[in-house]
């Protein structure tokens, strides 16, 4: 057995559920053991919006990211508070698949450092938002979007404005590549460090 | 009219805030930097926006970043807890100027008390004394006299430009003035080139005791009893208790009345502390006003049986004082500041994550905390975990209670100041209710 | 004297017992069977003894092993909790051939209080009433209506060999009386082959409320208030308040004085409850004492700012029991009572892994458990977890903090009765105090 | 398998999720184990005796054990409440080595069912103290013990008496076989299913 073949054997353990495999063939031998659930509070991955925020911020984080994050039950059902406030949260943002966060990889913050810029694919970088407002794609009502997906988009080009205390904040790109996906709705609000376009570098 | 209320804090305030905020039919906005995406605050309020990062300068500490919370979630009152800007006369004024109701006093009456100087006149002016002294350096020896004759000895002797112990002198008898006063400004001028020096009235056995006032802000103001905070560390209060052991009912009567009038003076709106150095003979002098819920409200509220927290949003709404006669205290309610910091290692912070977490219960202990198994501590802010508060009929069955509680209280994973608060409820001193604000500065901690 | 105390218990009344004795200075002894090595109680004790395997009837129903537990360490007396032997004589009996204390009445008080009939005269003796009925079948027609027009209409009439239903007939008005009489027992005579009849007064819209005394076993007997407790699922108490919301002053004080009376004539000795029905006139019938800590005692605790559990240790010592005379309830007190049940699936236990817990805080709440993050719920007990207790003002502050609290209740890997008590707190009829034993028939639970 | 390879696999490992892997290869073995750092009220293994009970009840279990028994941290530190109480216990009876207690297989704790008769070697049997009380190991004071080590005994040889409310039990052998230990000292208390004798059989 080489190296890919129990690479291989390790997803599909980490994916099955079960705690234990061993496999046996000829002079070699392979045990696989996987932890039983550890008890935690499950904090919960990101937070429901009542006011419509973007559904990307609500789902569970897919499984590359959960090496990174603090100890999890294997089988991650979203954590509900046995209240009812939770309820307020609006359900579709659970099913819809996501954009992971990647929180900001400052110094500052060691637990976080390993996270990778993940939801984005190998060319692909996240612009975030950088402050907390509410995200416009167009200079004003009547005019068109900054820019589309298919856009060719260079360092310094504004992408978006967000709204805040009245002030709008004109957010630039800070590298150059084409813009794949849109995010965010128009209008709605952000919060910091919220993915709000990808953009295909390189 | 109050809907919605953004809390500006994290921690244990936070969850403590969106409780009470949810006891009223309030809805609440939680705010958290990505250090705090696992925060309790952050599950239990109806929602949450992230606003920055880790750095507190970058998130919690951003007038800016709040306001615009604010904005996208239509909150319209802020509760800025403590720390972080809940002091910040700006941030006060800001949220005026948004429409948004700052659940706390006005921008102005924040940077009056902030103002130490300032603040000491204006109490100077209500009939509420400092600690006297001379009014600047004073020059010559005769000068020197007649203040030191009208204060009363002891006196304090400090070069202004003194510190760390050199240039300051105690003067217990007239007779020894003259010699200590030129002693004193020799020793100055030769240190630093520079003999002025003031004069400020020896505060004995001085205690730490603050009184809870409430204002309406049109002038009516009640106050809640007193706290007594003089456990601390360098300035850091690590238990706080209420009543006072020190404080009999007639000083009571007199410290309430002396801090209804320093809220009355500013038409003080909000809940208020008004912090006090007593010292052994009942004179009791002026310290500094803190314009926000206090860390160790909860002793007040549980002798007093009432939530301050609600009484603040309750002034911010417009609503009456709850009663202007002052009830006594019922029984004796005691905190201890749990922090993540080892006792053993110069109270070293602590930081990790908490593997096992067993609250104590039952009747009269209260745990205020924002940590969970599992909880990890970031490193980026204060160290404290939980405040454990025990109420009990009489201070020695208080002390008895929080014994009880310390032992039941299991935190592993990391190092926490139970074993601290274990052999300070041991200790005859603490226990006999003799100590003064120094009594930290040679309590030997055994083993660790 | 009592150095010592072996709690012949487990869950949460054990770790509530072991609290007290620590705040008395009371060495404890847990005793545990082999199902609840991990408990909390077996962690937080002085000390403690396995005695048997998990199942209850070979551990903690044992008399001669819970004895023999105390005398290997020394224990000197044995506080039984509520459940497993609390109420049984002979246990009581053997404690005191032993010299050790039973921390609760005597053999023979036990005894006469567990055997309805007796009870029910012993009290009748007292001036305590049940239920009002005939003494045995009536046998003719006029003796029927005489007994009928004594106790007063409505009245039941029970065929003595009728059940589930079959045999029972309510007569509202005496014109009535003749047909109905004839028709039961003409009924019972086709059915049963026995026409023989009772009659008992009907209890219109019965509540359950009860009424803590405390006796020294001297003759001195006090009562500490009533307690709500009409809200049951098949004669389970799921949630009880103090004070009911149906007491006024007068019925508590005639109550109180009937209770103090039922305890004064067995000479009670410890902390007991008498349970009453209460008629929507205000009427009230004894229906039975029972001779322990009851489940619910927090309420009361809450309300009156006492300890129960330590007044039961102090009534063993032979103190003097604290006042005699009632302090009016401090505000509303309300218990619910956390099971391991599916509320969903007709209450169906749901025993296993508690992954994650949250206890919810502030003031006025409290937490009386044994579980933690980690536990495993064994499934040879009973299935409660938890009691979660709130203290307001009034009865609807108290329902918005349960309510709160409940929503901060956070315990996954198992099914709760938490959803059944957030949608009662909801209900209209619940919260107008408007309901009966009988509330819980037609309590339609939304959702699951 | 060469270093590199070992470094590839090792790094294989720590993103898979499992926490033990283990390979064998002709005459090369290879185990990683991986800490999960699991969140869990630690219950105590076994209480302290204030009253000198046998020391073998307050050791943590060996690692055989720790399989059946509740998810535990990997290196179990003996949980102290933050308490002094805990003091109470006689401290050298953490560092003796340890007679692991094995709970009754009865059908009613399937929780327990899967531990086996761990401390009792091959064809070695515990005797477990069946009732709580004080052991003698002697008829009175006078006499000889019961059995000695090395004695042969049979079934229904009395091996030991267990005084329980002033009245004596006398604890006969349920097997046959040679008396290899005798784990309680005279006259000390014991608790239900302490172990008290290991038996050799067959």
């Amino acid at each position: 057995m080489d190296l890919d073949e129990i690479r291989d054997l390790l997803s599909i353990v980490a994916e099955s559920g079960v705690s234990e495999v061993e496999v046996e063939e000829d002079e070699f031998r392979l045990v696989v053991r996987k932890n039983a659930p550890s008890v935690m509070m499950q904090p919960r991955q990101a937070m429901p919006y009542a006011g419509g925020y973007a559904p990307q911020q609500s789902a569970p984080m897919p499984p590359a990211q959960q090496q990174a994050a603090p100890p999890q039950p294997q089988a991650p059902a979203p954590p509900t508070a046995a209240g009812g406030q939770q309820q307020s949260a609006p359900a579709p943002s659970q099913e819809t698949p996501a954009e992971p966060k990647t929180p900001e990889t400052e110094p500052a913050a060691p637990a976080e450092d390993e996270e990778k810029e993940a939801g984005a694919g190998e060319n692909e970088e996240l612009v975030r938002a950088p402050i907390v407002g509410t995200f416009y794609r167009r200079p004003s009502p009547d005019d068109n979007p900054f820019v589309e997906p298919g856009d060719t988009v260079g360092q310094g080009d504004v992408l978006c404005i967000i709204e805040a205390m009245k002030i709008m904040n004109e957010i630039e790109c800070e590298t150059s590549g084409t813009i794949k996906e849109v995010l965010v709705e128009d209008e709605e609000p952000v919060e910091f460090d919220q993915p709000l376009f990808v953009v295909k570098t390189g | 009219m109050i809907d919605k209320v953004l809390i500006a804090n994290r921690g244990e305030i936070a969850l403590r805030i969106i409780r009470t905020c949810h006891e009223m039919g309030l809805k609440t906005v939680a705010v958290f930097s990505t250090a705090d995406r696992d925060a309790l605050h952050v599950r239990f309020a109806s929602e949450a926006v992230c606003i920055g990062p880790p750095s507190a300068r970058e998130s919690y500490l951003r007038p800016d970043r709040l306001i615009a919370a604010a904005e996208v979630t239509g909150a319209d009152a802020i509760h800025p807890g403590y720390g972080f800007l809940a002091e910040n006369a700006e941030f006060s004024t800001i949220c005026a100027d948004n429409d948004i109701d700052f659940i706390g006093p006005a921008g102005r009456t924040i940077e009056l008390m902030g103002n130490k100087s300032r603040a000491k006149r204006t109490m100077q002016e209500a009939g509420v004394p400092g600690v006297p002294g001379s009014d600047g350096p004073v020059t010559s020896l005769s000068e020197g006299r007649s203040v030191a004759d009208e204060i009363g000895f002891p006196v304090m002797l400090k070069a202004v430009a003194g510190g760390g112990g050199t240039g300051m002198r105690l003067v217990r008898e007239p007779g020894d003035f003259e010699q200590q006063f030129s002693a004193v400004r020799t020793e100055a001028e030769a240190a630093f080139g520079n003999p002025n020096t003031y004069i400020e009235k020896f505060v004995e056995e001085p205690r730490h005791v603050e009184i809870q006032v409430l204002g309406d802000g049109r002038g009516n103001v009640i106050h809640l009893g007193e706290r007594e905070c003089s456990i601390q560390r360098r300035h850091q209060k690590l238990v706080e208790e209420s009543p006072s052991p020190i404080v009999e009912d007639g000083l009571r009567e007199r410290m309430g009345e002396a801090a209804v009038n320093a809220g009355a003076a500013v038409d003080y709106e909000g809940a208020g502390t008004v912090e006090f150095l007593v010292d052994a003979d009942g004179n009791f002098y002026f310290m500094e006003m803190n314009t926000r819920i206090q860390v160790e409200h909860p002793v007040t509220e549980e002798v007093i049986d009432c939530d301050l927290v609600e009484q603040q949003i309750r002034v911010a709404l417009g609503e009456e004082l709850p009663d202007t006669t002052y009830a006594p205290p019922n029984g004796h309610a005691i905190e201890c500041r749990i922090n993540a910091e080892n006792p053993f290692r110069n109270f070293s912070p602590a930081p990790g994550q908490i593997d096992t977490f067993h609250l104590p219960g039952g009747h009269g202990v209260r745990v205020d905390t924002h940590a969970y198994a599992g909880y990890v501590i970031p490193p980026h802010y204060d160290s404290m975990i939980a405040k454990l508060i025990v109420r009990g009929d009489t201070r020695e069955r208080a002390i008895t209670k929080m014994q009880r509680a310390l032992d039941e209280f299991v935190i592993e994973g990391i190092d926490t100041t139970v074993p601290f608060h274990q052999q300070l409820m041991r200790d005859e001193r603490f226990r006999d209710g003799d100590f003064t604000t120094r009594f930290l500065d040679d309590f030997e901690l055994v083993g660790g």
